[in-house]
């Protein structure tokens, strides 16, 4: 006797607890207040558009009460929906009151059952979405695809026109000769290029950029300038390319180059 | 041997433009060799000058129609798909793609059905925050989208589908979804602000405006970027 | 439960095969789909039980003959393929078409008018460095070509204008080039343009603008006689 009415109890604590353990579940699973509220209209079992909101407030607040008794937290928006439909049920129960502003119950309750229907019909898209033919899974793209390839082909054009203008353009300059700048002391990128090229690949230390200066353009200030500019520009195209470092350790401080190893890269 | 010719050509530009059963030939090399939709645009940028790519278009659909590939508008752009009959044969071709948590299928389908869409209306229509991650999975997988800003304060940034999202459901345009005519007629597209909240902000966006019914136009349903 | 089928005699086992167009559909999927060619083995292996793709391959060809792709055998398998004589339009070309840069028709013009002539002389008579990069491309457009080493010390080479260049600019020789006296008869080593032809359309200003006798007009390469 006292042995079952013992079993009896523990079974009742345990049946207790496993409800409680499927409320907590249940909650977990509802997608927020207005998810749980679509759950306990299905309960009526009537149209979504002829729900009664009055007993769907009175059911989500026994719902929350209930969790409330079984002392399980519940998220605090699921309060906020809480104390908005006790409020929403109480603007239904009571006569409007002409001299409030704002909304009245019934309309508040057409917005929520609004809301639901909406939610519902997003649902059942969703899900006729998911069910139609999927790329991939019910039909399929080509299998072996051919690239296009595509070419960009520039050509470049001319028209005799342009061929004797030009020419005149030169000959007529050359009437004024002296306006145009001498060759002579003009140190190209290329040259300069042409000249770092093989030589950078010895510089395993680091080595003043000044020292690769050509033979003999060094004395002259001008042919200094022009051979200095050429060089430095073509040391950046050379580290643009990878094949060396460069660096000034302070300002006005002597460029350095070094090659840069092989197996560094 | 040739393909059949259709003895009454209507048209006066034969002068340069290839025979219209060599046009569909070159559409269909064309659309076979791709995986991804082509737009006509692309068609007649790559077939020969004069040619009409809509129009070979239209007569290749018809010959593959109930065949086993078919060729199916996407949007702007066409594709030829396997016939969905026949999914069956082609497990070996099945991808296994990532399962969509409940979440992101409601979100896309609430984004596919309101576009343009802003985050904001999506956790209103839902009742719960969209997380970072949903949104990011379907941007990821292409099949949503930025669209324009709303002109509303803060102008906060919408959602729209993409093309790629048409192609894997199969639908030539965003009109073509399941259900949207009854969904439009039930008012359940209208953004229908909560009683007594300022609703003058929301009068300049229809949600549903590109759904506005009219079939004669052959607008695409996207919204302009 | 029915009894199985002894499979001996396919070809009267079309109780339960598919019809044969549909087995042609099924092949036509199959093969659209995958990536690599399938032999018959697979093809009959993926298909229902009874199938004969053989026969439904053979069909399938024959139905692609003549069209933008053919079903082709690769080995011992088979798979469609692009129409040999459609492959140009699996590429796409986009030709850009590009006025000389100044230094490039000056550095020709000096070439056809001096040819042989050296780099250093081209240089010479332009008054600037000739870059690598202006040779080289008047190079590749065939319009110039290496002559005959100078037998001056460094040996330099020598350009000289093609054939490709007087096709081009319609001359029979290069000894055809109009002579200053020409070119002045014409009014092109005028200081002031003639009248009527006064277009701002060239934005560069180098330094030798100023020496230009007068504005290009338009594109078309008939010089005035």
């Amino acid at each position: 006797m006292a042995e079952d009415g013992f079993r009896v109890a523990a079974d009742e604590a345990v049946a207790e607890r496993l409800a409680a353990e499927a409320f907590i579940i249940d909650v977990d699973g509802f997608e927020g207040p207005l998810d749980l509220l679509l759950m306990l209209s299905r309960t009526q079992k009537v149209d979504l558009r002829k729900i009664s909101v009055l007993k769907l407030a009175e059911q989500y607040l026994a719902f929350v009460n209930q969790a409330k008794s079984l002392r399980i937290e519940l998220a605090a928006d699921y309060l906020v929906m809480a104390a908005w439909l006790a409020y929403l049920k109480s603007r239904l129960l009571l006569p409007p009151d002409p001299t409030e502003d704002g909304p009245t119950g019934d309309e508040l309750a057409a917005h929520l059952a609004f809301q639901l229907e909406r939610l519902q019909a997003m649902r059942d898209v969703a899900a006729r979405l998911m069910a139609r033919d999927q790329k991939g899974r019910d039909f399929f793209v080509r299998g072996a695809t051919e690239t296009v390839e595509r070419t960009r082909r520039v050509t470049f054009t001319a028209t005799l026109l342009d061929l004797m203008q030009a020419y005149a353009r030169i000959r007529t300059k050359d009437e004024f000769r002296p306006f145009v700048m001498d060759r002579k002391d003009l140190y190209t990128m290329e040259e300069a290029l042409a000249r770092l090229r093989p030589l950078v690949g010895y510089a395993g230390e680091w080595t003043d950029l000044m020292s690769y200066l050509p033979e003999g353009w060094e004395l002259d200030p001008m042919r200094r300038r022009t051979a200095t500019a050429a060089t430095f520009a073509a040391s950046l195209e050379l580290v643009k390319a990878g094949r060396i470092h460069i660096r000034q350790p302070e300002s006005f401080a002597p460029i350095q180059i070094r090659a840069v190893e092989r197996d560094d890269g | 041997m040739m393909a059949e010719h259709d003895g009454r050509e209507p048209e006066q530009s034969l002068f340069e433009a290839p025979p219209e059963a060599e046009q569909e030939r070159m559409v269909e090399a064309i659309l076979f060799a791709a995986a991804e939709p082509v737009t006509v645009a692309e068609l007649n940028a790559r077939m020969p000058h004069g040619a009409d790519a809509a129009r070979a278009l239209e007569s290749l659909r018809r010959r593959y129609d109930g065949r086993g590939v078919q060729v199916v508008r996407i949007d702007t752009a066409w594709a030829i798909r396997t016939a969905p009959d026949l999914g069956f044969l082609m497990q070996k071709e099945v991808v296994e793609t990532r399962k969509l948590s409940r979440a992101a299928i409601e979100t896309l389908a609430i984004i596919a059905y309101h576009q343009p869409v802003t985050r904001a209306e999506i956790e209103e229509i839902r009742g719960v925050a969209v997380s970072r991650g949903t949104v990011d999975q379907l941007l990821e997988m292409e099949w949503i989208r930025f669209g324009r800003r709303r002109m509303t304060p803060g102008r906060p940034v919408t959602f729209v589908v993409t093309s790629e999202f048409l192609d894997h459901f199969g639908l030539e345009s965003a009109r073509d979804l399941p259900g949207l005519r009854d969904l439009r007629a039930a008012g359940l597209l209208e953004n229908r602000p909560p009683p007594g909240t300022d609703d003058g902000e929301d009068g300049d966006q229809g949600q549903s405006e590109m759904f506005t019914p009219d079939p004669e136009d052959g607008n695409d349903g996207e919204p302009p970027a």
